[in-house]
């Protein structure tokens, strides 16, 4: 299947029934296929809303009323869904917002890239709030990466945002869907509005007129995100055993590095990878314990450098770091890339 | 003796934060009225707005749900879209629903989405202090129109319910004011009417209330009044812009 | 008795002086008190407060109260 | 359509299949292009620094495609609109007159049907069992006869290879 | 006059013709300003925007025109405008755009508050973009700062951010306007949409599609910001001449941190400031030269922590930092910040 | 013989990439005539939208700036206002306009900006591979609605023009197509009054062409012309919708 | 001579085929081509060319051109 | 209001000024408070850790602000509104019947003036000069009668102290 539809089969069987959505290249399978599939499920609710805008606002009604909702587009898009992902994360509310990127800035083009880092990871919106980034780098991991996105969104009461590309929206690869987790506890949900049914009435809001009660709900939305960064982060480790030097990339840039590593071994280059699968919470741990090991890094971007300032702050000097980045929607071959590695390697006189 | 009149139940037992005649506490009595009396106290779902009403979750005892700025219509529509036989409405005000919320209003009116929209015209950003708005009338002095409202530099003011009415998806779009007892029991009358469309799943339903703003109109509450029914009406004519809840389309 | 008698209560501390009750009463019976409530407004009165029944002239026709916006007013009839 | 059904093959043989369309859907014309990878195992990176095959259907991809191709690799050309040649000396070269052929069929747009019967045959990438059930499954919904035609110009490139 | 007022007169002063912006606490009263002083300035044009989305394309109109420009809001409406600032970035096109900010995420508050930091430095927008971000102090700093965002946007084509708070735009200090500087040379305009008479036509635009372009202009946009990473890093230093510990904060933070240092001092505690004037960029050179004999840094910002990650950034290890934060627009004081800068220097036995 | 028909001089010697029988072609060639015969290629200011016509900077030999996806009348207004005497159009597809920039657009009429829009309602969005716009007639299928367009899941086909007819601000509203020789014709006159409306500074002007997109209608050029004048036409009846340069108020 | 005469030429390798010539000519004086152009379309032909004058059909309307998308047709007339 | 026109007062001494309120502007209602601070040197902060001098117009005030006042500082009561007193010994309290003042002056609405006059008396932070020149300066533009009645008011409330 191909990596768009994938996302929206995966969340369907994680039990989204809410998809409000806008086109935008290169994300427009995602959108076509829940106007298609949700139209099948009971109770399912495609709207193909009048702007991104409108789209996310939707998503924020619908998840106050308690459904799983999902919302995608492209760079652009996402930007005009900043202030309302500052609204969801103030009022704690649970999303999944897709953003198949593009190039960039402004219009751009429609071409793979990994030029939306800081938005997703720094919050592109107003306040202090972070939301939990995943990046997928296969089609396989498009499936079980949505899926988790639904559960951790409820568990925490928050967005979750799943940062692919292009690349990925359009690949096609064979999948299977794990059966959605058996919801151990299932999260009740005991702040939805449903009408005040036979329960005091509730609220859902965002505006805290008093700076006291403001900042201990910040307090509060930190304390639930160093509970994130401490059981949430994802990394992936890639032949980094016997390795002098580790690259550090995510998603496609990911994906091509396996590549380019296996290529590079082949000249007995001792280099292996470690893939951010939770950009936010950033595997800060992971990397400052294989530092004690490896001190050479090379930071391996489809943009101009953005990630490399989460794997500095990780290293706080305790390793070189050096970048290579593709920005504007190249997609380098595994042959570039380890070529880079080779020169990085043996510059440092690492073999 | 009888009690004959008293504080609604579906209102909390709060003092509103409004200044003195403020129309918004008016129309949240009327609501919380017309709640009682139809006994959808346990369904109703209200979306308050960015606006002078922000915290009219303190005042109504119903669940609420705060949508951004404008926004209203389109989180009331995630809200019924989920929860069909629920009652979902919007409480915006005119900056809200007629400025920066244009495009939701009109796309849901359009869609049909079966939500009624509750917006108050005080003619001016309330809020914020007394700024010009879409609906302020022409000569009408704000803090961004210090020398009055004119259509060749800041255009004219905005008929949004009239444009509303011509979205086929839109059921009932009615003018009212709480300019006085009468028009007061009107509105009432319009609201409950509003929300009878919605639960028999007609369609998009508006009521929109000329509400007094005496402290950015600079004018003391009954003057405020007097000035709705002098001018105001002038420009917003009162009355039934649509009603197709007959079968018959009656569009502007 | 066929003339409906009414009377009404203004809750001082909940009015805010907006004087929409003393207009909308067609009998004038409200009218304005002299001195500040805690909030700092000077509240309306009832004027046949107090009052015997017989002799009021309010008929609990709710005009007052349907105006209040502080819901500061009830009124009771029969 | 010709790298689609050729990555469904792949995956009714049992192989690790990657699919990967670069898009022109956002704007009108330029190239469009796709690269299908097939391997027994994991497949690292679906982007190829160097594809054993190369198919091209116009010149403006010959020029850009030509290159790249792996040393003893080989390149399939729609000989019907491309009139140049590559000068490389280090790859095998397959023409096949894909419009003429498709034209005979009496459908103009089966081309790239024709191209990948002809690819099938000589790479062995799929069998033409597998790639005919690709395309049954593919086309299915569109319409018995549209399937029936596209399998005819499967064969038709497939024979003319022969 | 009172600091929202400030920026517009300065504005005005500083040739500024066009004005859109909507009403927003707590930077009313620099829109009405405008409303007010517009209309006396031969072709001056003031429009009060329907949203804020609608004001930062006018703005974007009237700079593509050659006009000097501005717009303003505060944090929700901000957001709002990230996909249009993208854009700005992408076409280079000047415009100053003021955040007076509130507490936030969502709603929040409208007390001030510095936690849109993230949302400007490192672009809230899609794609690889920085802005250049000035964050004064003092209302006289309000003043001298929006003229000198003007002459930034003209000379390097680019979006410039005042990130002030509600403090800053409320508060009433004397002020002297500067003359504007004599412009050495006029910033020549030969990119502005003017009509194409005589002379070829002109297009401004973002879309590239082709990714060697799009890869070409983030580069060349990468070597831009390092010219003004180069020449335009402000930064104040407060007493760092004797000092063993040093306090980093910016705006209205860093205001209320020199009374705290006035009073720390008083006790003989040997603390200075270093306070970032632009914030990007950020002044990493100033602060890596003092950490040669500064160990000990105290980030204080009126959030939960986000100037922290540049200023760790800057040592890379070369110095502890620690952190103060209060969020949601509360306003600590001097005796307050001057106990935690005591605390902690007794702590680490600096004293 | 002399030669009495070929490209107009404000268009650059580029072949259009748009699809075989594109109304977007036509309608660039029209513009360009109006251009030329108005002499107004020295002071014409293009704002092309995100859409299939999103590289009309590429065909026009005039001075172009982009918008982002429906602001193009935000765009035009701040460029307008800077500079009173130039001819400032956009040129926006449906979803441009009447989805994504429904409040710009109503809002730039209602100031009554002096502004002319092009507004090409091919019932779809083209650029993005054929997804349901707010115009997408009753039925019609889209990616987003394969089953076809349906009132209750989809809303209803919105006229846009009829609604920013009731803006006061507006002075020429129109609805032409591109589907045949004479409609071309009328649609080249259209846009040469509404070109004039603006140079007389008297406000908001508006056109809206119904173009062919057989692509993404799964037709053939011709059927798609024909699909126009049979199907659309009937949902966006042709013809002035409103016209006050002659002071006379014909609102719809 | 009274009649006005015309001629047209087609730019075949702008042309795309899509027949809203074939369709607007009065006289019907446009026909499809039967080979491909570089672009991979079939452009349209005008079936006078070459003809002498006196023989033409062509009134030189620019009916052709005026819905020619590709403004690959011009025309002559005198 | 009181507090801008102390400020501007101090300014036209010659004096570094810094005027901070507090808004309730979003919100109807709520506690209003602004702080002034005037010095001759450059102000470092703008807010008060704890000031010298608080006037108290209400109740919620004084709950509020009455423990922040520097020991041996002064504190200002509007004795109309205030019917409680802080239990400190250490600061000065001075209180003065604002709203009562105000409505022998004719007009309720004096009591921010009439409480201005009591504190520039009290504390000589601005001379009853420039105190009335700056009353002037801001309400010239409301007309000649408020200017008057302003003035009046502050006069009352310094005589009030005398
Ligand atoms: C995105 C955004 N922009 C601006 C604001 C500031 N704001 C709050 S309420 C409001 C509008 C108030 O006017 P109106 O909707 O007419 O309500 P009223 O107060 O008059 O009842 C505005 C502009 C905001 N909260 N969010
Ligand atoms: C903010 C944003 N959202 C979405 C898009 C993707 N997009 C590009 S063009 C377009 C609309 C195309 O439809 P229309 O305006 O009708 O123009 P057409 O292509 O049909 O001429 C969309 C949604 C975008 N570029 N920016
Ligand atoms: S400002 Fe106007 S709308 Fe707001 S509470 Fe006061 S009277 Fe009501
Ligand atoms: S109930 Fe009627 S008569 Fe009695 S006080 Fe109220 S308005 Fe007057
Ligand atoms: S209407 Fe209510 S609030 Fe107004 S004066 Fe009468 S009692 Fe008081
Ligand atoms: S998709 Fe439609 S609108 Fe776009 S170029 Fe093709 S025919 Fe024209
Ligand atoms: S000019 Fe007229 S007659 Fe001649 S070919 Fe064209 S349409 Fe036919
Ligand atoms: S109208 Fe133009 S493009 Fe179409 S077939 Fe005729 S010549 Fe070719
Ligand atoms: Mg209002
Ligand atoms: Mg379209």
């Amino acid at each position: 299947m191909r990596g768009n539809h994938v996302i929206g089969e995966a969340a369907i069987r994680a039990g989204c029934h809410f998809y409000a959505g806008y086109p935008i290249t290169p994300q427009n399978e995602l959108t076509e296929y829940m106007a298609a599939r949700l139209s099948e499920v009971k109770d399912g609710v495609f709207i193909q809303a009048e702007s991104e805008l409108a789209a996310i606002n939707m998503v924020m009604g619908a998840s106050m009323a308690g459904t799983r909702a999902m919302t995608s587009s492209s760079g652009p898009g996402i930007s005009l869904k900043q202030e309302s992902i500052s609204f969801l994360s103030a009022m704690e509310l649970p999303a999944v917002i897709v953003n198949i990127s593009r190039g960039g800035p402004g219009l751009g083009n429609i071409a793979p890239s990994q030029s939306d880092y800081f938005q997703a990871t720094r919050g592109g919106g107003h306040g202090d709030y972070r939301n939990i980034v995943l990046a997928p780098n296969s089609v396989q991991e498009l499936a079980d990466l949505t899926m988790r996105a639904f559960d951790l969104a409820d568990k925490y009461r928050t967005p979750v945002l799943i940062l692919g590309d292009g690349m990925l929206g359009q690949m096609m690869e064979p999948v299977e869907f794990l059966d959605p987790k058996k919801p151990g506890k299932p999260v009740s949900k005991e702040w939805t509005l449903t009408g005040a049914n036979g329960r005091p009435s509730r609220i859902i809001r965002s505006l805290l007129l008093d700076p006291t009660v403001e900042e201990e709900h910040n307090w509060k939305l930190v304390r639930k995100y160093e509970r994130i960064i401490h059981k949430e982060t994802l990394v992936e480790d890639f032949l980094l055993g016997d390795s002098t030097m580790a690259v550090i990339a995510f998603g496609t840039a990911a994906r091509i590095t396996k590549g380019a590593i296996l290529r590079a071994r082949e000249q007995n280059i001792k280099v292996g990878m470690i893939r951010p699968i939770t950009l936010w919470p950033f595997p800060s741990k992971a990397i400052q314990e294989i530092s004690k090991i490896i001190k050479h890094f090379l930071v391996f971007e489809l943009n101009t450098g953005q990630m490399i300032d989460d794997v500095r702050l990780s290293l706080e000097g305790r390793g070189e770091v050096h970048f290579y980045g593709r920005p504007g929607g190249i997609i380098p071959t595994p042959l570039e890339v380890s070529r880079v590695i080779a020169s990085q390697y043996y510059q440092k006189r690492l073999g | 003796m009888k009690k004959v009149f008293s504080r609604p139940k579906s209102l909390k037992n709060n003092p509103f934060h409004y200044c003195p005649g403020c129309g918004h506490s008016i129309l949240h009595r009327i609501i919380g009225e017309v709640i009682d009396e139809m006994g959808l106290q346990e369904i109703a779902i209200g979306v308050p707005p960015a606006g002078c009403a922000v915290l009219a979750y303190n005042y109504f005892d119903i669940d609420m749900g705060e949508a951004p700025h404008g926004r209203g219509a389109a989180v009331a529509t995630g809200l019924k879209r989920a929860l069909p036989n629920r009652l979902v409405f919007t409480y915006q005000g005119d900056g809200d629903i007629a400025a920066i919320g244009t495009a939701e209003t009109i796309h849901a009116a359009n869609r049909g989405e079966n939500i009624t929209a509750i917006f108050v015209n005080n003619a001016v950003y309330g809020m914020t202090g007394g700024q010009m708005a879409p609906t302020t009338l022409p000569g009408q002095k704000t803090t961004t129109s210090p020398g009055g409202r004119t259509e060749v530099a800041h255009g004219h003011p905005m008929n949004l319910s009239e444009m509303l009415a011509l979205a086929s998806g839109s059921v009932y779009i009615v003018r009212t004011a709480v300019s006085s007892t009468s028009n007061i029991l009107k509105t009432k009358k319009a609201v409950a009417k509003a929300f009878q469309v919605q639960l028999s799943g007609m369609g998009f339903s508006l009521v929109e209330v000329l509400s007094p703003c005496g402290t950015n109109w600079k004018m003391i509450p009954t003057e405020a009044c007097h000035w709705i029914e002098e001018s105001m009406v002038k420009c917003y004519p009162l009355g039934v812009i649509k009603d197709i809840t007959g079968g018959r389309k009656s569009a502007d | 008795m066929t003339k409906k008698s009414g009377t009404i209560e203004i809750n001082q501390e909940l009015c805010k002086g907006c004087l929409f009750c003393v207009e909308a009463c067609p009998k004038g019976l409200i009218i304005s008190a002299s001195k500040l409530n805690a909030k700092g407004y000077y509240p309306t009165a009832f004027r046949e407060k107090g009052i015997r029944r017989e002799l009021r002239e309010c008929t609990g026709c709710c005009a007052c109260a349907i105006s209040c916006p502080e819901i500061a007013i009830e009124v009771y009839r029969g | 359509m010709m790298g689609y059904v050729l990555a469904v093959a792949g995956m009714r043989d049992g192989k690790n299949v990657t699919y990967l369309p670069a898009y022109g859907a956002e704007v009108r014309g330029g190239t469009a292009n796709c690269t299908v990878a097939i391997a027994d195992e994991e497949i690292a990176s679906p982007v190829a620094s160097s594809p054993e095959f190369v198919v091209v259907m116009n010149k403006p991809s010959l020029s850009r495609f030509q290159n790249v191709i792996q040393s003893g690799g080989g390149l399939f050309i729609n000989s019907s609109m491309v009139d140049t040649r590559p000068v490389r000396g280090d790859i095998e070269i397959f023409e096949v007159p894909a419009n003429d052929l498709a034209k005979d069929l009496g459908n103009g747009r089966l081309t790239n049907m024709i191209m990948l019967g002809a690819f099938v045959r000589k790479t062995g990438m799929a069998s033409l069992g597998t790639t005919e059930q690709a395309v049954q499954e593919i086309f299915e919904e569109k319409g018995k006869s549209i399937v029936k035609q596209n399998k005819r110009a499967l064969k038709a490139g497939y024979d003319y290879m022969g």
